[in-house]
């Protein structure tokens, strides 16, 4: 029969961190619910939000305090689900550098991810009171960290930003051992922002039949999610099948995959819970003289979607 | 044959005149560069040493030696003197690490064999692997997806050729667009005075920050896949012929353009038997440079295509996981790859100058 | 409508081509041109913002943020860019001095150099970026890297171009090689010595504003450009783009007038006559 | 019939250091057939002449007419042939193709071109060499085909601006006797222009000598040579004395300006 | 004195096409002070000899000497001053700092360097042009510099190959008489490549007739003509005597080739 197209933009190169809408598409969840799913991989140039409001993808995948922000910028995303239910972000510095808490954060260097995704960062930094410009006094010296984990490892920066699954994985694949390292988990720090949502654009959900796609969409990744979590060798396997680099080993995605179980939640269909919600517009907003959003958004998120998914 | 004794005066001179010439002129190069290259391996070698220092202490450390520095002293330490500290944990650990900060141009080298031949460490969960294999020191797995050489995902090959798609048809673009600026810009003065200074513009604008906007605008008015890498790479192709052909097309003497007009010959016509076969030269000069630089655009492109497959897919790829052998062997891959198409270029002109007389 | 503005831009295009004042005149008509035509298409078809700003909106956010924009453009290109062009463009010369005198060496190191030449920069920026760190040293090591052998290649081909009968002229009055060089080789190297130049000035910006996308400090074109990408604010990058045009154009012209001021005497510079 | 007539031709250009005058109150007038040689040291406006019969530059004063049009409707009409000091082949046609390409510009049936070229190389000795590349001859084999060129297509007029100013002299001497040669068989109208003295007198039936600042014409010499001319009629008193008028003429010329 | 001798010079270039034997069995002696022209066809190797007396190429065989010296010798003492057929000067300097040029690579001290140049510069009558850039002067005027540049240091020897070469007849009548009286005046050796007869019938003490393949020596003429010559010695039975033994060199020359 035919199906509906459907396009969704990563946030990051092909890996076990989207292995739910692989396992969806691999194993045929997203046809079962008629659906021709195209999966974009991101990467260091690729911001979704623009290639959301350029037409290119349908929908997309983003950290929400990047999606406040592009929302406020004028492009109207939506959160229509929500599978991560916690934050994977944390701060990884050389245990040898002193550093014990965020009190011991002034004058040291911080490599931090830009592109949208410094949010979570400078509004943790405005919490502790710690300025973050550049030469300012008793404040850090931010770098805008590459895509990979060199600035700890040539301790060019004596913290760097690392995810539970990935980055930190790395500093330990390259023969560091766990005690030789301080890490800060934003989840344990009081400023986790919610992370991978999945974002469409306002008008399409005015639209009943985008939204039954919607729906089916969710529904099909949340199955994917179910899967993967439940078959992490099996998903490793899949995204090394789709990964086109070649770059990608087995031993890290199954690592990856492993990690990122323990941040996903299966359990509410991906229906984005309120309270996380109003737990990270609060930590936006409260980013003293710098707030990253200026005023609590409307209409950013909708149960319409997961609601919809749920009645199928 | 004849009976001239071989010591005869003048016997064998033209053989021997010729075979010397040859040798002379394959001597010509082929010797200075190859004592280029030895050098540059020498300094590079040496220059591993200090590079990787650092790590090869942490190493040792990590293995169980004892340094009297401490790892948060070595920090502020310089690549020379933690050699002076332990040269020989510096030596031994220079050349075999897994993420080295200069990899050792054997490892490049064996990362550059083994990804074209498609071998890979690990590439694969243990039961799909076939067989293993001794190679540069270093165990490699044979995958079974690896098994095709060239068609495999780890095929330098592979995303060599893949990059060469948009490279070529950026490349046809560009100077196309360039030709026609450039033939422009020789017949009217308005397009000389108000083209001219804005190309150079265009080549002060960083193209990976404009790339992003070209691919998302080209995706909302529909195009994708091929055609958007194209352009990137065309921008960067299309400045040198504009440049190199706008002083060839202005190369024929006024003398000559004055012969053109006692036999009342049209402006086309002056272009089609004048300036045109006249530009040749400068055309094919441009074009090399040209063809170069639609390679890197094409590179570049793949960034915000989000490519999975490419050379520079491989080369972000390599960076995303701090593999540098795995970067400099897709850079190497790179200039490799523009280094043929120059020399195909460069026989094209040899083919087309000769046939036109150009070449004496 | 587009169309006919066009047309009617480009008729008083010509008619100025044709004036005195038309050399500086044409091209900022022409430039106007483009830019009216922008803000036209943008507001006509209603472009999205976050995907082409108009050209209103990139003037508001270039006057709304001069410090920052002056700031990025300190760091970028007075440390990234001048700097590393500078030691690049002088240890071009130098090397090309040293290979000169040698035959061999010409031999050995143009083709080595034209290949390393071809090394991408998305490739070698993360590279230098792991050497040397995350301030404008690195960017100036990639700018290095970039306008190195340009140079190199142009002022070796400038070296050896002299009229064999210039040579023979020196060795007639028994000058000796430092003199050759002096007297001979360098003056009559200088065009192409320029060109050189004049094609780094363009890499040079470019090689500093791309190496930020691989790490840098808080500040900066590049880093800039990419963040405000991130964040969707895209007159603000608009703006950065148009500073590194300015400044871009800004320097090639400022070395293609030296170029004028040292090298009047050549043909290309004064019409063609010989 | 006249072929040329120049009445009280005026050439001013207008350049940054001040207007240069080239030309001033150029009188003349060529019969149809004539050899008419100029002379004159440099910057007289020898070439200037010529350019301005070709349509090349256009007199800012005076009254040219050529085979009774304008030089500009004579150009259109394909009246001249123009040859000049440098032989000005392309490198990249072979010597065949260089002599057709006016007539293919003039678009000439392709057989008629073949058949063009193959009858003006043998006027100038050169079949046998049309599929060769002009490189590959000699200067004095280059500027003959050079001539070949501005023959093969039926312009009345020879416009020849130093054609062997850059040829040894025994070349040159080669050169002149088939010039004269082709001259009497084609009765084309020839201007010829040298720095020659005894070039001229042997190839002209007029010489018009011509001095400087502003270019003007100081003299002009029916030569009464016979039209017949074996080399060694420059060893003859007749010669001598013509060769003795012109070089009076040049020497006056120099002192006037 | 014997200010040059050959003796037995031989000079073979190697080419991908086979070797060129430009000089074979050259015996030549030229006394101090005098004027030597070389005349000969195209290739006879003019240029290659005056190329080895300056030390700018190496006699493969045979015995050359210079002043009792080496020629490579003479040349590291600042023998020779050189004039090429082109003017070859430096477009970067103006005509004074062309002609100062040598003088600056020989140490001479500054004042000196400018007396000595406007002397030249007066001596070829370009007094006033100093500070003009080479192309802003005639054809003419550069050569002239051309040839100051090779006067400005005491050369004993002055080589000239074809310097007037490019230049009308009557700028090159009235530097041959220039050129005559500063011999006449500074005593220089002249060694003088031509192609025209008259020229050299009308400035050498010796006329040495070359022809090519492989080149060498035809003929050795001593002119009758006396030191002091006006212009219209041209015109007297002596100097057509000498030109027509010349033309006779040449042209058996020639046909023995
Ligand atoms: N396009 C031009 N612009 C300005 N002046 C010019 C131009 N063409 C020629 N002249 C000047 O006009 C005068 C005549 O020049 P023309 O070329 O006709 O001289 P000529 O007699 O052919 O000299 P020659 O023997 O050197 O070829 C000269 O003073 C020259 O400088
Ligand atoms: N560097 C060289 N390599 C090979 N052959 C050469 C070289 N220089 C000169 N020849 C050859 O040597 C011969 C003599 O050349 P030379 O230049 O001395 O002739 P010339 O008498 O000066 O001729 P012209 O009157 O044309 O200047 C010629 O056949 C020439 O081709
Ligand atoms: C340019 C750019 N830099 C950082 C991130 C942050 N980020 C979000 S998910 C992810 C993968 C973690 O392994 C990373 C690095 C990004 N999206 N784009
Ligand atoms: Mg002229
Ligand atoms: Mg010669």
């Amino acid at each position: 029969q035919d199906l509906d197209e459907l396009t969704l933009q990563l946030q990051w190169v092909t890996q076990a961190q989207f292995a739910g809408y692989y396992a969806a598409l691999a194993n045929g969840y997203y046809e079962d619910e008629g659906l021709d799913v195209t999966i974009l991989p991101g990467g260091p140039d690729i911001a979704p939000p623009q290639v959301l409001a350029g037409g290119g993808a349908d929908v997309m995948l983003n950290w929400m305090p990047s999606a406040l922000a592009a929302r406020e910028r004028g492009v109207p995303v939506v959160n229509i689900a929500q599978p991560f239910t916690s934050s994977g972000l944390m701060l990884t510095c050389w245990a040898d550098t002193g550093i014990e808490g965020p009190q011991d954060f002034a004058g040291r260097t911080i490599g931090v991810w830009f592109f949208g995704n410094e949010y979570p960062f400078l509004s943790w930094m405005s919490q502790e009171g710690i300025p973050t410009e550049e030469g300012a006094e008793g404040g850090v010296t931010v770098l805008k960290q590459g895509f990979n984990v060199d600035p700890l490892l040539q301790r060019q920066a004596d913290c760097i930003s690392t995810m539970t699954y990935n980055e930190y994985n790395q500093v330990l694949a390259s023969g560091v051992a766990e005690d030789e390292l301080t890490t800060f988990l934003y989840e344990d720090q009081g400023v986790a922002t919610l992370e991978d949502g999945i974002y469409t654009l306002e008008e399409n959900l005015e639209d009943p039949e985008m939204v039954d796609k919607l729906a089916r969409f969710v529904r099909a990744s949340m199955r994917g999610w179910e899967w993967a979590v439940e078959n992490p060798e099996e998903a490793a396997e899949i995204i090394i099948d789709y990964d086109e680099t070649g770059a990608q080993t087995y031993d890290h995605q199954l690592a990856m995959m492993e990690e990122i179980a323990k941040l996903v939640d299966t359990s509410q269909g991906g229906a984005l819970d309120e309270a996380a919600y109003q737990r990270t517009v609060d930590t936006l907003l409260a980013g003293g003289s710098d707030p990253v959003i200026t005023a609590a958004p409307e209409g950013a998120w909708t149960a319409q979607v997961t609601d919809a998914a749920g009645e199928m | 044959m004849t009976d001239h004794p071989i010591s005869a005066p003048g016997a064998g001179i033209g053989r021997s005149l010729r075979v010397g010439l040859l040798v002379r002129r394959m001597m010509g190069t082929a010797g200075p560069v190859l004592a280029v290259v030895a050098g540059l391996l020498a300094i590079w070698y040496l220059a591993a040493i200090p590079m990787n220092a650092a790590q090869s202490v942490t190493d040792a450390e990590r293995a169980g030696a004892a340094f009297d520095v401490s790892a948060a002293e070595r920090r502020d330490m310089g690549g020379l003197s933690l050699v002076a500290l332990a040269p020989g944990t510096a030596l031994a650990g220079a050349y075999g690490q897994e993420r080295p900060r200069l990899p050792a141009p054997h490892q490049v080298a064996g990362e550059m064999w083994a990804s074209t031949f498609a071998l890979g460490a690990d590439c694969g969960p243990a039961e799909r692997e076939r067989d293993r294999l001794e190679l540069f020191g270093r165990t490699w797995a044979v995958h079974e997806d690896c098994l095709a050489p060239v068609t495999s995902r780890r095929s330098l090959i592979l995303h060599a050729g893949l990059t060469l798609a948009p490279t070529l048809l950026g490349f046809a673009i560009g100077s196309l667009l360039g030709v026609a600026l450039a033939v422009g810009i020789v017949h009217s003065r308005v397009m000389d005075l108000s083209v001219m200074p804005w190309a150079i513009a265009s080549q002060t604008i960083p193209i990976l920050a404009i790339a992003p906007m070209i691919i998302v605008v080209m995706n909302s008015v529909g195009i994708q896949g091929l055609l958007p890498k194209a352009i990137i790479s065309a921008y960067l192709s299309f400045f040198p012929v504009v440049v190199g052909m706008a002083k060839g097309l202005r190369a024929p003497s006024a003398a000559d353009l004055d012969l053109m007009r006692t036999w009342g010959a049209s402006g086309a016509r002056i272009l089609w038997h004048l300036r045109l076969p006249a530009s040749a030269p400068y055309l094919f000069a441009s074009l090399k440079i040209g063809v170069a630089a639609a390679l890197v655009g094409a590179i570049v492109a793949e960034l915000p295509t989000g490519a999975v497959r490419g050379l520079g897919a491989r080369l972000l790829a390599g960076s995303y996981y701090g593999q540098t052998i795995q970067i400099w062997s897709a850079l190497f891959a790179a200039a490799i790859a523009a280094a043929l198409l120059v020399a195909a270029i460069g026989g094209i002109e040899r083919g087309v100058l000769g046939r036109m007389g150009l070449r004496r | 409508m587009i169309l006919g503005v066009w047309a009617a831009l480009w008729g008083a295009n010509v008619w100025v081509a044709g004036r005195s004042f038309g050399r500086w005149l044409a091209p900022v008509l022409f430039g106007a041109a483009l830019l009216i035509l922008w803000e036209m298409t943008v507001r006509l078809f209603g472009v999205p913002q976050v995907i082409l700003p108009a050209p209103t909106a990139i003037g508001a956010a270039i006057s709304a943020n001069v410090p920052t924009l002056w700031a990025d453009f300190v760091q970028t290109f007075v440390k990234g860019a001048l700097s590393g062009w500078a030691i690049g463009c002088a240890a071009a010369l130098l090397t090309a001095l040293v290979i000169d005198r040698s035959g061999f060496l010409r031999r050995g190191v143009l083709p080595v150099g034209n290949f390393l030449a071809a090394l991408p920069i998305v490739g070698t920026a993360p590279i230098f970026v792991m050497w040397l760190g995350f301030g404008w040293e690195s960017k100036a090591a990639v700018v290095v890297a970039m306008v190195f052998f340009p140079v190199l290649v142009n002022t070796v081909a400038g070296l050896a171009d002299t009229q064999p009968m210039q040579r023979d002229l020196m060795a007639t009055y028994g000058a000796s090689p430092g003199q050759r060089l002096r007297y001979l080789a360098a003056p009559s190297a200088l065009p192409f010595v320029f060109n050189g130049l004049k094609i780094a000035t363009t890499l040079a910006l470019i090689g500093a504003i791309v190496a930020e996308f691989f790490g840098s400090p808080t500040v900066g074109m590049g880093f800039r450009i990419s963040t405000e990408v991130g964040r969707l604010n895209l007159p603000m990058v608009w703006a950065e783009i148009a500073v590194a045009a300015l400044a871009g154009s800004a320097f090639y012209g400022i070395v293609a007038l030296i170029e004028k001021r040292l090298c009047f005497w050549h043909p290309s510079q004064r019409g063609g006559r010989p | 019939m006249t072929t040329i007539s120049a009445t009280s031709l005026d050439l001013t250009f207008q350049t940054a250091d001040g207007p240069v005058h080239a030309l001033r109150g150029i009188d003349l007038t060529v019969e149809a057939g004539e050899f008419v040689s100029f002379i004159g040291p440099s910057g007289c406006g020898k070439t200037t002449f010529l350019r301005c019969v070709a349509a090349l530059e256009t007199p800012t004063a005076g009254e040219l007419q050529v085979q009774g049009m304008t030089p500009d409707e004579a150009r259109r009409a394909r009246a001249y042939g123009y040859v000049f000091q440098a032989a000005g082949l392309y490198p990249w046609r072979t010597i065949g193709r260089n002599v057709t390409l006016p007539l293919e510009i003039m678009g000439y049936p392709k057989a008629e071109r073949r058949e063009r070229m193959e009858r003006v190389l043998d006027l100038v000795e050169l079949s046998g060499f049309a599929n060769k590349y002009p490189w590959q001859l000699s200067g004095g084999m280059q500027q003959r085909a050079s001539i070949a060129r501005a023959l093969s297509f039926d312009a009345g007029i020879l416009l020849m601006d130093e054609p062997f100013g850059a040829l040894d002299e025994i070349v040159r001497d080669r050169l002149n006797e088939e010039l004269l040669a082709l001259w009497a068989r084609t009765g084309k109208t020839c201007l010829f222009v040298t720095h020659s003295i005894p070039e001229a007198v042997y190839l002209s039936t007029k010489i018009v000598v011509m001095s400087p600042r502003p270019g003007r014409i100081a003299d002009v010499i029916d030569s009464p040579l016979p039209r017949e001319r074996p080399l060694d009629i420059r060893d003859t008193p007749e010669f001598l004395a013509v060769a003795h008028r012109v070089r009076e003429g040049l020497r006056e010329g120099m002192e006037a300006a």
